[in-house]
């Protein structure tokens, strides 16, 4: 490899320098059918599962294609559905906030065509490059985060158990039959990338072991005081300890206060937590962000662990199915999982998912924990 | 031939959702053929050591990427987030694997020649490989060398006249919602907002100055969208003061099922003929609809624009016209001491390029509370939590209204101040005791 | 006065001792219609404000003549009821959980002299001795403590402001007009003997300023250790003070971290609190403990502070009065006031009953408060 | 003439509720009268002299009782307060103005013998004022001297087969509602559980040896008429696991307007004709119930059994016949870090004479661990909240269950025994590096 630069001069690195200009204006990126009809919108409608229809009071239209991205994407794939968006949309496509790719086009004659190129598109291990769906009551994408791809503190992979997860839910991605949406988080760790804490089901990654202590580095690639400060559970003390023959400074933890949160180890490299049989994850339901009709509210944790299958993760995604699945069958329209959870109580959302409820459910975590045990006659046997 | 054996992440290739570990093969051969004769600046094999480095973590179940790694370019303090791999020898085409946040452009629309020009930056520089987008909504360009990060640097500002995001702690990222650009129930336009605030606080967003990360995010109603009240530590929710604007006959093309209810979201299931009694006025929160006579009449005073009834009836039912954005602040993830959601501070204030009243009332003595009293990586909803609501409202001149709390105290622990209480406290031991014998 | 020996031995205190026999058995005291009908009751109806009936499968009835208790009843009083007792009841009567008096009579003709009886009987001062009422949707008796009569530490008088809360009440006591119960609870200092926590309308005295220190005697006659820890925001510390040329043990307290408590004066009488402009009153409101419909629920605070306005704490009435007035004229048949509140929104509750919002009732108190705040843009304007 | 001016109390004189300024001034009377000679062992104006300090007070707005006071009687650590005034030199009669707490019998029922009894020696021996009944549920005899203490004492143990209640750091007085005795929404004998427990009890009632007081409390349906959820560190509701008996006939009679709603409750004002759907139907939490041609249906299964349907039509429906109780735990007054509710620890438990299960399997274990762990003032719920709730199932040997959460929790910090989790905690960083470089 010969370096090419960029014109960048490392020895005079305010030379030509640009900063600060932070992104192009958006308007720059518009469709024209949207400048034309920005904030002059009259309503939409889903036409089929993925695709939009939006109607403007000029009498426009705008035909909305959604198709299911897997974010972690190469910049082939990118390229390819610049060539779709070249030859159907006049060079124009967009992100939504979910990561899902958005066609538009400006007359419902171009949705066919555009629709049986995108379906046409496979990837050779089999599946679709560019599926439909993801709009109204059902299941959408699943955010996610980095995973094994690229981070440092995942208990879990990211996209290999949203893929699997998907993989499962695809049918609900493709038709809208659920009472209301369903949206399906996924973060890899507890620093909850994703903000998966407000899901209808979330999948989060969970270190199950203290960290471990790499004595011999420790002080040298560590500020001690950080990684003590660190803990929110005081659960790290400094401590003094004999390595071979010499006394080193470094910490002691003290594993029946950890919870594994590894803020310890987002300060100080030498106290990982990975670990083959710690690791694993926590399935989250019953979050909302929106606030139609009920307000926004925090997922539950469900099932406390279910260990890295990887790399299908079976148990995973046949819970996450049979959650939905009961959900489908029993709530009402337009409501959503934690509501109904909330209406038929917790207790019948565990009988009915076939979940069993085991201690670690209980919140035990700080004095608010008190606010979520039962403090009531009314539950049911 | 693949670089390494990888049976296990290969079983992710089946399946009908896109499968990202035949996108990356696809690259992978992509950059061993390379058919337009790149001069790769990022190793030619990234992509195989990457699907090398990733099978060994399924058969590890662990990660196999180091802790952090401080690299970034030159005058930022965010924007990369090192990272190298812990097993370089084995994987030498990622030892070194820095990731590149790009500022998206608000909403997210893009031009093809926005996003090719990228990509080739991308792929000469790069590990070819993506995320559209990050969770804080940057673009992130996956994988590359020490030596590259200044290079796209330039690159990106130079020919893309585009920056990168933020990371570390300092102003994030911020985004929105596509807002009034393509959605009829945005209060206001999202996306300029974004743009704005963006632009307004690059210094905020590169230099880090902050006890940690700080977050916008920007939703257009209150369908959130772009999930501000849950990650954002200010969130902007469009909103607004007078009265839903209701077409009668409009209402009566759904009740009579001309027009599918929540504009065919629910198409898929047969779910009976519509019924608007029990589907939109039993489940407006605030039953303060009524449907009599062929008539529907919605208590302006009593609705809290939860949106429902808009989402059933789009056609017939639109927001009003006295339109701004309630702010909330205080959202974030779990760690430390637990989630948070954002809390109500500003129930409504009107949405206006330059937005003054919002950045010098609201944003800036936020910060400068946050910067004085926050500890380290204490974010703002913790200090709001360990100083008190009363402080931000303080802070802010805002005045206490029963809307700020969805239930007053139950606990009568009022703190008071010397000031409201007649006397003060410097109380004389000796005058009581005249009255009151030990 | 002569000593008059009940025929106890100080001398030989365990001569003839009885002890640790326990109450009577309550089944002593039972009329015998209660006897004969125990657990066989079938149902009951309240035929007028304060008067039961209680059908049995026997055939037999109880009628219930309920009357108000002042609950701070001299021997004379007590004896009156006895009389009346005798000549009506044959000699029985009961207490409520609420302090008022029951008058139980096995006929419906024995009903009506009893009532003329009961409500003939007035108090010299004009005041009814046995007004009759408290059941139903109403207003039943106010439970309270000791207030000035007998309690070291409340920030208010017990007995009086329940008398003027009363008097105001009192067409509530007798009519049963209003949506459901309203229970009016009275606690004269944090302590809260009266469990008000959980009463529909709650009044609390309240000190509002940090304890002075008794420099002279504290470290005589407290365990300075104690009064340090017994303070539960840490706002006390160890101190030395400098008094008349002697260095003396003492504490300090920090006034801004104190929430005037009287945890410290429960343990250190060295460390007083009470003081007439910092004393008053707390109302709170919305809270209820049966598990009808709703959960138990606790009281809120709603008006932060009123001063003592003794004899008859007029501010104190009215606004209790108008909240009640509120809830009456607002309220469905059923809802509780608590209900009422939340279903309207506690923005509107204020509105209606004419009370100031003030930054004293946003919680504050530890990190629970946060989940009392509003998160979500639903709220009414 | 009074002995005292109180101008300020002697405006509580009006007004119809019952004064107890009269009343107090009555017994004044009835004492400087002494119409049968009694050599009242109390001054014979502690009535005038309590008018006088409560005058005091009101013109002071503050008490005038000193701090504290420990006095009782030989071998009890409770029962009495002791109590003293800080202007003895004016009220003399007041000087020391002890209480004694008289264990109530379950459910205050009483023959006009046992009152008048006990108030002749109250006459002679204390003030002559009484609390009928303190809050916690014992008789308060209130206002005497040291000197009387151990005579009252004697005079209630021998004379009247009744003992003293609690106070202090132990068990105290039990109480319970009227429970079968009067009301046919009872699941259990109330009033023989309360007695069986205080007498099962009595060292831990009179002689303090736990961390703090402890107080038990027995409703006999969760319509909770002695409150026990809200202030009884462990409270015993009445429940039933079966169906609600149905009256069909009587059901139609309701509806037919035959039988007044709620037995009565709401005749004081005209709420329209009875609305079974909208009253009944439509109020139950659950919406487990059905009224269709003429029949009432409840889902038992969805039933949370809370009373709202048999109190509105307590003719036509009863409560199930398969009776028992919950147990809710760590309920208590907001000192010091906030109110607490009970919180559901056992669904369902058969009441059953001598109450084996509960007090080997409940109430003992609860008690050893609270005097093990618990800290010197602190309740039991507190004690939970500071240990967990796992804690207190582990103690008592019950299995967790979806019914002792109102939700589960939000935040993912589970913490997991050692045990739980495959390999334990013990690794070898050494090993981890052969995989993990630094
Ligand atoms: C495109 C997008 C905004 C963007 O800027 O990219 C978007 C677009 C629309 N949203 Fe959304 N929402 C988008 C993410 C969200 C999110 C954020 C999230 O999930 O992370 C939420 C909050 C979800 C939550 O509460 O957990 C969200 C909650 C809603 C709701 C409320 C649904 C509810 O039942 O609570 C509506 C109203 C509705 O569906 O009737 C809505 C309605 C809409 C409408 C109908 C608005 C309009 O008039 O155009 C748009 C099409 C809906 C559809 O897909 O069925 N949008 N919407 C996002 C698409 C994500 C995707 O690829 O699937
Ligand atoms: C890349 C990204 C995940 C992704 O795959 O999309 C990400 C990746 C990381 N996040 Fe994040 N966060 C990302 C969005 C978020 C979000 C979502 C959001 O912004 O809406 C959250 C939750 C919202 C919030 O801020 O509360 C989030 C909450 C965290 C936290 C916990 C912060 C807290 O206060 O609780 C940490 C921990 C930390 O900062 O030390 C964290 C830390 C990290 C670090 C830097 C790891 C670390 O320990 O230092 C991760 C680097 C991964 C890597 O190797 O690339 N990340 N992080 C997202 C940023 C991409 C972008 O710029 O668009
Ligand atoms: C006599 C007493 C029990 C005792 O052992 O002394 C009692 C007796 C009855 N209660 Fe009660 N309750 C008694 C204190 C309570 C309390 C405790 C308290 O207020 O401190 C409560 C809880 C109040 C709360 O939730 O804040 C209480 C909540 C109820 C309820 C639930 C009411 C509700 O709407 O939530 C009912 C059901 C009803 O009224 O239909 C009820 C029903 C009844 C019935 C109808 C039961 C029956 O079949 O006999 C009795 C007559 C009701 C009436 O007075 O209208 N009783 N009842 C208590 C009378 C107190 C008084 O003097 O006024
Ligand atoms: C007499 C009585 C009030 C009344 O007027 O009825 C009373 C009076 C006192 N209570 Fe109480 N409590 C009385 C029932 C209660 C109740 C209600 C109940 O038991 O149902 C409670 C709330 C329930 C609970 O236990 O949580 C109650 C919660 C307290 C507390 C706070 C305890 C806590 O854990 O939060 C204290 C403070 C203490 O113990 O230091 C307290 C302390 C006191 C002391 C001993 C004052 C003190 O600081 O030491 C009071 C003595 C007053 C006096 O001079 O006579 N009293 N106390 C009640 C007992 C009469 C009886 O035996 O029947
Ligand atoms: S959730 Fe954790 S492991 Fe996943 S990307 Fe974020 S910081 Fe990394
Ligand atoms: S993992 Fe979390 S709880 Fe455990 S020691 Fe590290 S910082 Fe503390
Ligand atoms: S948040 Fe509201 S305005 Fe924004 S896209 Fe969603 S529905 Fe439209
Ligand atoms: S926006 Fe919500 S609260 Fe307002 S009328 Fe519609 S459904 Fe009701
Ligand atoms: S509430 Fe306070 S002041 Fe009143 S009796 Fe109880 S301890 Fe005494
Ligand atoms: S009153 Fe309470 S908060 Fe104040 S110093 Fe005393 S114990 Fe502490
Ligand atoms: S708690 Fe239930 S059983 Fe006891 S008196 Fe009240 S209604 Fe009757
Ligand atoms: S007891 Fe309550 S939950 Fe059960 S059927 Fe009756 S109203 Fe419904």
């Amino acid at each position: 490899m010969a370096f090419i630069s960029s014109g960048y001069n490392p020895k005079k690195p305010m030379e030509d320098r640009i900063t600060d200009i932070g992104p192009q204006k958006f308007d720059q990126f518009y469709p024209p059918v949207i400048t034309a009809n920005k904030g002059k919108w009259l309503y939409h409608e889903i036409l089929e599962p993925g695709i939009l229809v939006h109607v403007s009071e000029t009498g426009d239209e705008v035909y909305t294609i959604r198709v299911g991205g897997c974010r972690f994407m190469s910049v082939t794939h990118v390229r390819e559905m610049c060539e779709i968006a070249d030859k159907h949309c006049d060079g124009h496509l967009r992100f939504t906030t979910r990561n899902n790719i958005e066609f538009m086009v400006d007359s419902k004659e171009k949705v066919e065509p555009l629709k049986q190129d995108l379906a046409s598109r496979k990837f050779n291990g089999g599946s679709q490059k560019f599926p439909i769906g993801g709009t109204g009551a059902g299941i959408t994408n699943i955010v996610h985060t980095q995973g094994w791809i690229h981070c440092h503190t995942p208990a879990t992979d990211a996209s290999g158990t949203v893929k699997a997860t998907m993989d499962v839910l695809f049918d609900q991605f493709t038709d809208m039959k659920l009472p209301a949406k369903v949206r399906v988080s996924m973060a890899c760790c507890l620093n909850m990338c994703g903000a998966v804490h407000c899901s209808d089901i979330a999948i989060l990654g969970y270190h199950r072991k203290p960290p471990m202590i790499d004595t011999e580095y420790i002080d040298k690639m560590c500020e001690l005081p950080l990684a003590v400060a660190a803990c929110p559970t005081a659960a790290i003390k400094p401590a003094k300890v004999e390595f071979e023959g010499k006394t080193l400074k470094s910490v002691s933890v003290n594993p029946e206060r950890c919870m594994y949160c590894g803020n310890c180890y987002t300060m100080c490299p030498s106290m990982p937590l990975a670990d083959t049989e710690g690791d694993g994850i926590v399935i989250m339901a019953g979050g909302k962000i929106s606030n139609r009709i009920s307000m926004p509210k925090f997922s539950k944790v469900v099932v406390a662990f279910i260990p890295n299958e990887q790399p299908r993760w079976p148990t995973l995604t046949t819970t996450i199915k049979r959650i939905v699945d009961a959900y489908s069958n029993d709530a009402n329209k337009y409501e959503r999982m934690g509501d109904w959870a909330e209406r038929i109580g917790w207790e019948r959302f565990f009988d009915k998912c076939e979940i069993e409820f085991t201690h670690h459910l209980i919140d035990d975590f700080r004095d608010a924990a008190y606010y979520t045990w039962r403090q009531s006659t009314q539950f049911k046997f | 031939m693949a670089k390494h054996e990888t049976p296990m992440i290969d079983q992710l290739e089946s399946g009908p959702w896109p499968s990202f570990v035949s996108d990356l093969k696809q690259e992978a051969e992509s950059r061993a053929k390379n058919v337009n004769g790149i001069d790769y600046q990022t190793p030619q094999n990234v992509c195989d050591d990457l699907l090398g480095v990733l099978e060994l973590s399924y058969k590890h179940g662990r990660t196999h990427w180091k802790h952090g790694g401080i690299v970034g370019v030159f005058g930022y303090g965010g924007g990369v987030i090192g990272r190298y791999c812990d097993q370089p020898e084995t994987f030498p085409g990622v030892a070194a694997f820095h990731t590149m946040r790009v500022n998206q452009p608000s909403g997210k629309y893009y031009t093809t020649k926005f996003l090719k020009d990228l990509m080739d930056i991308w792929e000469l520089r790069g590990s070819g490989l993506t995320n559209f987008h990050g969770a804080t909504g940057d673009i992130v360009l996956l994988g590359t060398t020490t030596p590259q990060l200044e290079e796209v640097f330039y690159d990106i500002t130079h020919k893309m006249d585009t920056d990168l995001g933020g990371s570390g702690s300092n102003l994030r990222t911020p985004s929105c919602c596509l807002g009034t650009s393509r959605c009829e129930f945005a209060c206001f336009d999202t996306q300029a907002m974004c743009h704005y605030m963006t632009n307004e606080y690059q210094d905020e967003l590169h230099r880090p100055a902050f006890p940690y990360k700080f977050k916008f995010k920007f939703d257009g109603c209150s369908n959130c969208c772009v999930a501000s009240i849950a990650r954002s530590d200010l969130s902007f929710i469009g909103t607004w003061r007078d009265d839903i604007r209701i077409d009668q006959e409009a209402v009566k093309a759904y009740v009579g099922g001309e027009i599918p209810p929540n504009a065919g979201a629910h198409a898929g299931r047969d779910w009976g003929p519509f019924d608007i009694q029990k589907e939109v006025i039993g489940n407006c929160p605030t039953n303060c609809m009524r449907y009599e006579n062929g008539k529907l009449e919605i208590n302006t005073k009593e609705c809290t624009r939860c949106m429902h009834c808009i989402n059933v009836m789009p056609r017939a039912l639109r927001i009003g016209n006295d339109r701004g954005a309630t702010i909330c602040a205080g959202a974030k993830a779990p760690i430390l001491d637990g989630a948070q959601m954002g809390t109500m501070l500003v129930p409504f204030i009107k949405i206006e390029e330059p937005y003054d009243e919002i950045k010098e009332n609201i944003i800036e003595p936020i910060w400068e509370w946050w910067m004085e009293e926050g500890k380290n990586r204490e974010r703002l909803g913790e200090l709001i939590r360990r100083q008190s609501f009363q402080k931000l409202l303080e802070v802010t001149g805002i005045k206490a209204m029963a809307q700020h709390v969805q239930e007053p105290r139950s606990n009568p622990y009022v703190f008071w101040k010397e000031e409201e209480v007649p006397g003060g406290w410097t109380r004389d031991i000796n005058e009581f005791r005249k009255y009151h014998q030990r």
